[in-house]
């Protein structure tokens, strides 16, 4: 690491240009977006087709079976709850403590975690053998006098996630006011209203300036905990079980980097993709893509170590059953998945220890894939093998999902591509107002101080962000 | 007349008061909203006193599912018959039912029951009227007499058996052919060579030790819920009862035995030869009573010969012997792989001779004693008859056949040339349940009620220690109204011939009250009236019958030496089991779902080899193999299992038909079909086990449906303590047993 | 699992399994096994599919592994290293062990499976929403899930009329298993309430006890001092409870009894008698 | 016993405070052991539109209930004996209607049946889904022969859930005898040992 550090951003950039460069980034999508869009609409009518059909024939085309009651829904529900994790990692914790590097790509960040919940939040529905049914597991009033069991942790799922994604939206969305109001400003037609509404009248007054910031900081606060929170829980749906490799006490925490860990590596993909198509060079800035790199690096490596905690504890435990599991794990059928996740996991990660690497693109853009390949398997890995061998050797079993349930595991991305794709033409996918404070906080840094000439610049563009600064 | 009446009346089926015949309503909207007056709700005409809507009754009757003739007591419901369980009060089952017994109601409820008559028009088969189809059977018959008709039926006793011979006199013909796959024919005539009675009593529960060549009396065998039961008293005696099973293919008696042999298929009766020299030889046992050429055959079996040619250890043959001497009274047996064979009554002579020596006769085979209605008594199967038929049959012997509970052209091995044969028979009629290969085959189909719907009598051919007459009850209404009983369709027959004579009876249910009327008082324990001995009758669904004390004698007969066959190539064992049992079973989806008791294959057929065998010839498990005789081939599925002898491939019997129903038609493949026609000289039966076949891989491993086992660990316990197994010893200190 | 019963009864729900758990029994019904008589002759299993209105799947489900025996006969080989199986198979009869700390239970989000007060773990086919929690929670991989509506596929027309009026015909989505044939405890418990009697030991019998024709199968009530199945629990000293308990209470390590498992926990009411082989 | 059983095994039930359960229980364990039997049945609450179910027979029930006061458990015998109610056998009616009123449409009607040896081909008018196990015996034993309630007054019983039969003529669903109506009769008469426990009614 030399000590010549290059600047995060260019100071000298205009606020101006801030705004033109994101609302041109809103606008006119080039071809390759709706090429792009309509793959992604084309993976959610396959997965809604196989859902239909798992809907009206009942589970089986999904091949679950007697051992695998379980499978690749449960995993996928896991993947993409971590994916939500970075989100609230670079804008709320990066938040509090003040690291302004976050700034200009925290949007998109807190978008994805929105999205991923959103795709998440599906799964468990998905995988209900009577969907029609799903809202028994929340409390209401009936004359029958039952309840949900509150002792399953499906109906704690149930609760962290509806409040987690309630929150996160609602962070989401405040954040994005005052860039609202801009786009609000420099747009016509329904985007006007769009953002008008949205916007909720914001003008930039102190008071309101004052009022944002307090609402911000406080429900930065009150999403940390809901984060850590939600992994557990969804932690604890397998740690309070009994089954081999699932009765583990230190699955909490390893949910939480994991979940940290796969949404950096995606918050990494993101980012080559949208500094490249939205031309954000000037923003998403390689200093600030190895600061997400090192970030991702230090979870990667924390996952690991909890990996071999896990694996220790296994080892030298006294429960067999576990053990053999963890045995066959490694050596038998779904040894290769599992080794290709270690390897992902805990190896690959290193290429994010080079400089070199860390500033080629490319390069960036593959491991980040493989980074969360690695991700994907290992919740494959944490469903899948313990109930192909469990205690009981009479149901031993290995099971590959079928047709159905793929198409339904890839339609969930391309229920998230969708969503995202919309969210970067119709919101800015980089926070104006947040990045100027960003250029002028550096400004000051380094004690020029013109805000005359900057206001000047700005004025062309819209009357509001002259106060905007102060 | 009127007792009828009452009990058409109760049987009626009512109106299913929450019969579970609607959905439970777990489909969506998940709270049913029930419609009122879409449901009828029928009521009694006149109810009986003890039938009560809403609660079950039980009435008792006999299973048919096999020639065991078990007890049964049916559950009714709303004049449904829901469930059938063991009727305590028949000492052949006492109160337990085998998995066939509880598949009955599906035989019963089939839907792939014939309904209505039928008669071949052109090609093929079209619904008739019965007056027509009585019509023109009544012509046929009247143009043929003697032995040009005949009956083709399985394993009969009872009123229907008499009325049958009463038929075959009528049409001045006494032949009658029965034919069961299932059967223990030779043990049969060697037991009435060597004891004088065909049938003795075994007494598995006086034994403390068993030695069984391949008898799976526990499987399929003449009567397995009787020996079950007296296997678990042989097990739980005070001295634990010792099982050694020497066979070439594991089968269910043998997976429970406490020593498993392999031996080398055909090669049983040098064993028991050498056990017999080991005694008298070594071990000294007196040789009363044992023909002097046998003596010295005998003598020609020293252990090391023996241990050579049956590839069994001689220390375990000598052991084996060891304890039959010193747990005495023992048994031996010989099953159907042993009389199967070409030699097959020098064989199972061989090994009933053991008994002798050993004195079990008298001790652990006991006389059945003599029944007194010998016209009742079951008229019991083999596969001799099948021969004579075909043989019959391609000789253009026959014109007329009635068959019925036996499916020949599905049992019969191609090399007897039956199914060509058939067509030489100018008109078959089938009485059937079932469209089987034989009825698709007939040019008139009767239909006949399922055994739940019908009267009669079954008279079980291994009496337990009270012997009985057992009565079997319609447990409720005909569910098709086409169909008739055996009894009244014998009866119209009868009819036909002796108008006369059985002008009295209105049908079989009058005939049978006659009959049991006329019965002498001796059965009727001090019954008031003759209605007060047929209600008791059937409640209990069973008449005792006193059978006084008869001794056995005990012989040995004279018999062959055994000859090797030394042509190489396997032996295929078509091994019967529980459940599909010789095929007849197939259409019943509950015992094509229940996975074989050895290998857990379900809804298919397999090709059971020892990995030895399979490496040598580089086959694995699930691999698709060709197995070919002399007389054609099969093509199906690996198994390999250790229960195996190197020498020896088994296929079960009971799939591959080409007919009988939905559920079993074109799954899986009929072993019988390869089978060789080679024949027992002294007993003309069938040597079904002694056919060689070769197997040649023909593709991959594929899945075939088994109990999962994907990772293969199900075979084996790894570690855990799912069953455990101890050391008698240990069971003697504790429990003292 | 209703709101008020945890208001109610929280200090209950505290207890432990080892402290009868937050139960307070009627009956305790409960199965003693006989492996050494259990000659694995699927009787059990096919009455268990005639009593409790089990679908029949067919060749391809089963090869899935969507059959749906309650009543299942494991078989294995042990002596793996023997050219034969000299001692044959060890048959082993594995139904749902109606645990008494059952881990299916808790996991449950609806609440569809719950402990009766006869001891048992019920399935509300009704409440159930079908997420298989339960299923995947169940070391003895007993519970069967619908994967299909084999309503019409599995009882063709006539073949409905042999249904049981008295449970259920499950549709997709739901869980089920075995019940310990509870709708044959109720039709007697009724019949005991109707003549202000307790039940007597013997009157409920399970199907599968029933069949079973070596009678390696005892059903009974544990509760009930004299019944069979009491006193062979007593005899082999496997008590109720978990693992420490019953281990204390095995005072002589031979006896026969023992239960699947016992090292987890769920207390099952299920005991089997070790298999007994003679060395020749 | 039984109160215990009702404390634990309350499967259903309306949210309340701890205390307030508390309370409620204690109130429960000592009335029930002071007076197990003389409690004052709740009937259920909740009304149905049920719609006319036109039968073979148009059977007064007003007629033969109100007017000639006959005993519901007369003719629907099996109600004391079984699960189900029944249907009055034919050979019933027929036992009155040989000699009374034969001039009538309705009774000529029967007597068609009658002699055809036909049963009429009623229609279920009350009803429940086939997984609920619902026992009349075991009602009518709790609330009636336990109390020693006066048979005579029996259609008091049978009115909590098939309405005041004796004002219809052809029967008719007034009563939604769906899962909440049950409870809530069960949660109210707990001290008449109601089970509260799911599989005492699904199966």
């Amino acid at each position: 690491m030399t000590m010549v550090t290059e600047k995060d951003i260019n100071e000298q950039i205009a606020w101006a240009k801030i705004n033109t460069d994101v609302l041109k980034s809103m606008e006119n999508p080039r071809p390759a977006y709706w090429v792009t869009l309509a793959v992604c609409i084309a993976m959610v009518a396959c997965a809604a087709l196989a859902e239909y059909i798992q809907y009206t024939v009942g589970m089986g085309p999904s091949n679950l079976n007697n051992p695998h009651m379980w499978d690749m829904y449960i995993a996928a529900f896991v993947f993409w709850i971590g994916m939500s994790h970075s989100g609230t990692l670079l804008s709320a914790i990066l938040h509090l403590i003040h690291a302004d590097w976050r700034k200009p790509i925290y949007r998109f960040a807190e978008a994805m975690t929105t999205f991923s919940l959103m795709t998440a939040g599906l799964f468990p529905i998905i995988h209900l053998g009577r969907v029609w049914n799903m809202y028994w597991v929340l409390p209401y009033v009936s004359d029958r006098g039952i309840w949900p069991n509150f002792r399953s942790p499906l109906v704690w799922d149930a609760f962290a996630i509806s409040t987690y994604l309630s929150a996160s939206m609602l962070f989401l969305f405040v954040g994005m006011i005052p860039d609202l109001a801009i786009c609000r400003d420099n747009t016509t037609g329904w985007r006007k209203k769009l953002y008008t509404i949205l916007s909720l009248g914001w003008i930039g007054s102190d008071q309101q300036w004052r009022n944002f910031r307090k609402i911000y900081l406080l429900m930065a606060c009150f999403l940390i905990p809901l984060a850590v929170s939600v992994h557990s829980i969804v932690s604890a749906d397998f740690a309070m079980s009994i089954m081999p490799g699932w009765h583990i006490t230190t699955f909490p925490p390893y949910f939480v980097a994991g979940a940290l860990y796969s949404g950096c590596a995606a918050i990494i993909t993101l980012f080559v993709l949208l500094r490249y198509f939205f031309r954000f060079e000037e923003y998403m800035t390689l200093p600030l893509m190895e600061k997400t790199a090192k970030l991702t690096f230090a979870i990667a490596m924390v996952w690991t170590y909890l990996n071999l905690i896990e694996f220790a504890s296994v080892w030298y435990g006294h429960d067999i059953y576990n053990k053999e599991l963890l045995i066959a794990k490694a050596t038998g059928p779904y040894a290769w998945i599992f080794w290709t996740m270690l390897f992902c996991g805990s190896v690959l990660p290193f290429a994010l220890a080079f400089r070199k690497l860390r500033r080629h693109m490319p390069t960036m853009f593959v491991v980040s894939l493989f980074l969360n390949l690695g991700m994907f398997f290992e919740r494959w890995m944490i469903v899948a093998p313990t109930l192909s061998m469990s205690h009981e050797p009479h149901q031993w079993d290995i099971m590959y999902g079928s047709i159905v349930e793929w198409a339904i595991v890839f339609g969930s991305f391309g229920w998230f591509g969708m969503l995202f794709l919309i969210f970067v033409k119709v919101f800015p996918s980089v926070s104006m107002y947040e990045v100027k404070e960003m250029v002028f906080h550096r400004k000051q840094s380094l004690g020029e101080e013109d805000l005359a000439r900057m206001t000047d610049h700005a004025k062309p563009v819209t009357q509001t962000t002259g106060r905007e600064g102060t | 007349m009127s007792g009828k009446m009452n009990r058409r009346s109760f049987l009626k089926v009512m109106g299913w008061s929450g019969a579970g015949v609607a959905l439970t309503g777990c489909d969506m909207p998940s709270t049913v909203t029930l419609e009122e007056g879409k449901e009828d709700v029928v009521s009694y005409l006149m109810p009986e006193e003890y039938v009560i809507p809403g609660v079950g009754v039980w009435y008792a009757s006999t299973c048919t599912q096999c020639a065991a003739g078990c007890g049964i007591h049916g559950r009714v419901r709303e004049g449904r018959v829901l469930k059938l369980e063991g009727n305590p009060d028949t000492a052949v089952n006492n109160g337990k039912l085998c998995m066939m017994g509880q598949a009955g109601v599906q035989g019963h409820y089939n839907p792939d029951r014939i309904t209505t008559p039928m008669m071949r028009s052109g090609g093929s088969l079209e619904p008739v009227s019965w007056e027509k189809a009585l019509g023109v059977l009544e012509e046929k018959l009247g143009a043929v007499s003697g032995d040009r008709f005949a009956w083709f039926t399985g394993s009969i006793s009872g009123h229907q058996s008499v009325l049958l011979t009463n038929h075959l006199d009528a049409m001045a013909s006494n032949t009658h052919y029965v034919h069961e796959v299932v059967n223990n024919a030779v043990s049969r005539t060697v037991n009435q060579d060597m004891l004088g009675e065909a049938n003795p009593r075994l007494r598995l529960d006086k034994a403390k030790m068993i030695v069984s060549f391949g008898a799976d009396f526990m499987g399929a065998s003449q009567s397995p819920v009787q020996y079950a039961g007296q296997y678990a008293k042989f097990r739980t005696n005070k001295e634990r009862g010792l099982l050694v099973q020497v066979e070439s293919k594991m089968s269910l008696t043998g997976s429970n035995a406490d020593l498993w042999l392999a031996i080398k298929p055909g090669t049983e009766a040098v064993l028991a030869l050498g056990m017999a020299s080991l005694l008298l030889n070594k071990i000294k046992v007196s040789d009363a009573g044992i023909p002097s050429d046998v003596r010295t055959l005998i003598n020609d079996y020293d252990i090391s010969k023996v241990a050579r040619i049956t590839g069994v250890a001689g220390d375990r043959i000598q052991r084996v012997s060891q304890l039959l001497t010193e747990r005495s009274p023992s048994l031996v047996l010989a099953g159907a792989n042993v009389e199967g064979q070409a030699q097959g009554y020098a064989a199972t002579a061989a090994i009933m001779m053991l008994n002798h020596i050993l004195g079990n006769v008298g001790r652990t085979i006991e006389s059945a004693g003599e029944f007194p209605f010998p016209q009742l008594m079951a008229k019991q199967g083999g596969t001799a008859d099948l021969v004579a038929f075909s043989e019959a049959a391609t000789a253009k012997k026959l014109d007329v056949v009635i068959f019925h509970g036996s499916n020949p052209v599905y049992t019969a091995p191609k090399s007897l040339g039956l199914t060509e044969a058939m067509s030489n028979i100018g008109f078959k009629v089938a009485i059937s349940q079932f469209p089987d290969e034989t009825t698709m085959a007939a040019d008139l189909v009767l239909p006949v009620d399922s055994y739940l719907e019908d009267w009669g009598t079954q008279v079980p051919a291994d009496q337990a220690e009270a012997s009985a007459i057992h009565v079997q009850q319609p447990l409720m209404e005909k569910l098709n109204a086409e169909t008739k009983g055996l009894g009244d369709i014998l009866l119209t027959l009868l009819k036909q011939r002796r108008k006369d004579e059985y002008a009295q009876f209105e049908d079989y249910y009058a005939y049978l009250r006659h009959a049991f009327a006329a019965m002498p008082m001796s059965v009727k324990n001090d019954a008031k009236s003759n209605d007060e001995f047929w209600n008791a009758a059937l409640q209990t669904g069973a008449i005792k019958v006193d059978v006084g004390v008869t001794d056995l004698q005990s012989t040995v007969v004279s018999f062959a030496a055994p000859v090797m066959d030394s042509s190489d190539g396997l032996t295929l064992v078509p091994s019967p089991r529980l459940g599909l049992f010789d095929g007849r079973h197939a259409n019943l989806p509950w015992l094509q779902e229940a996975p074989d008791q050895i290998s857990k294959v379900v809804w298919d057929s397999w090709v059971e080899m020892h990995p030895t065998t399979g490496a040598k010839m580089g086959i694995g498990n699930l691999d698709l193999v060709k197995v070919s005789s002399a007389q054609g081939s099969v093509t199906l599925r690996v198994v390999l299992l250790k229960g195996m002898h190197a020498d020896a491939v088994a296929i079960p019997l009971g799939q591959g038909h080409e007919a009988h129903g939905r559920y079993a038609k074109g799954l899986g493949v009929n072993p019988l079909q390869i089978l060789d026609a080679t024949t027992d000289s002294k007993t003309g039966e069938l040597a079904m086990y002694s056919t060689r076949v070769t197997v040649k891989r023909v593709g991959p491993a594929d899945s075939l449906s088994m109990v999962r086992m994907g990772t293969g660990g199900g075979d084996n316990q790894v570690g855990r303590k799912l069953v455990g197994t101890v050391p008698v010893e240990q069971v003697r200190r504790t429990e003292g047993t | 699992m209703s709101l008020d019963n945890i208001l109610n009864h929280w200090s209950d729900y505290r207890k432990g399994a080892e402290e009868g758990g937050h139960h307070d029994y009627e009956h305790r019904w409960a199965m003693a096994i006989n492996l050494d008589l259990c000659i694995g002759c699927n009787a059990c299993s096919t009455a268990c599919y005639a009593e409790n209105n089990l679908p029949v799947v067919g060749k391809e489900k089963f090869e899935k592994g969507q059959a749906m025996h309650w009543m299942r006969i494991e078989r294995y080989w042990d002596q793996q290293e023997l050219e034969h199986p000299e001692q044959g198979a060890s048959f082993l009869p594995m139904m749902c062990q109606q645990c008494g700390a059952a881990t299916c239970e808790p996991v449950c989000p609806v609440a569809a499976t719950y402990h009766t007060p006869d001891g048992l773990n019920a399935q509300v086919y009704n409440r159930c929403i079908g997420s298989r929690y339960c299923s995947n929670n169940c070391p003895f991989r007993v519970r069967y899930f619908n994967f299909y509506s084999y309503y019409e596929s599995s009882w063709p027309e006539p073949m409905e009329q042999q249904l049981n009026p008295d449970i259920s015909v499950r549709d997709k989505g739901v869980m089920e298993k075995c019940t310990f044939c509870v709708q044959r405890i109720r039709t007697v418990k009724d019949k005991a309430f109707m003549e202000d009697r307790p039940v007597q030991d013997g009157e409920v019998i399970t199907a599968c006890a029933q069949a079973c024709p070596t009678s390696a199968i005892v059903f009974g009530d544990t509760m009930d001092e004299g019944s069979m199945v009491n006193k062979l629990w007593k005899k082999h000293q496997v008590e109720r409870g978990i693992y420490q308990k019953t281990q204390h209470a095995k005072k002589n390590a031979d006896l026969r009894g023992y239960r699947i498992f016992e090292e987890l926990n769920v207390d099952p009411s299920v005991m089997y008698l070790e298999r007994v082989r003679e060395d020749v | 016993m039984v109160v215990k059983n009702r404390l634990i095994n309350s499967g259903t039930g309306f949210a309340r405070t701890g205390l307030a359960g508390m309370v409620f229980l204690m109130m429960l364990l000592m009335s029930s052991m002071v007076m197990a039997t003389k409690y004052d049945v709740v009937a259920p609450s909740g009304t149905h539109e049920g719609e006319d179910v036109p039968q073979p027979i148009d059977f007064p029930h007003d007629i033969h209930v109100k007017d000639n006061g006959i005993n519901c458990m007369y003719c629907h015998t099996y109600a004391r004996r079984s699960k189900v109610a029944g249907i009055p056998p034919t050979s019933k009616c027929m036992g009155c209607h040989k000699v009374i009123a034969t001039d009538k449409p309705r009774i000529q009607q029967l007597t068609k049946y009658w002699e055809d040896k036909e049963p009429p081909p009623w229609k279920k008018v009350h009803d429940v889904p086939d997984f609920v196990h619902f026992t009349h015996e075991k009602h009518l034993k709790t609330l009636m022969f336990d109390r020693e309630f006066p048979v005579e007054n029996v259609k008091e019983i049978c009115a909590f859930c098939h309405g005041e039969v004796e004002n219809m003529t052809v029967a008719n669903k007034v009563k939604p005898l769906n899962m909440g109506f049950c409870v809530s009769c069960h949660i109210e008469n707990k001290d008449l040992g109601a089970p509260g426990d799911c599989w005492k009614c699904h199966k």
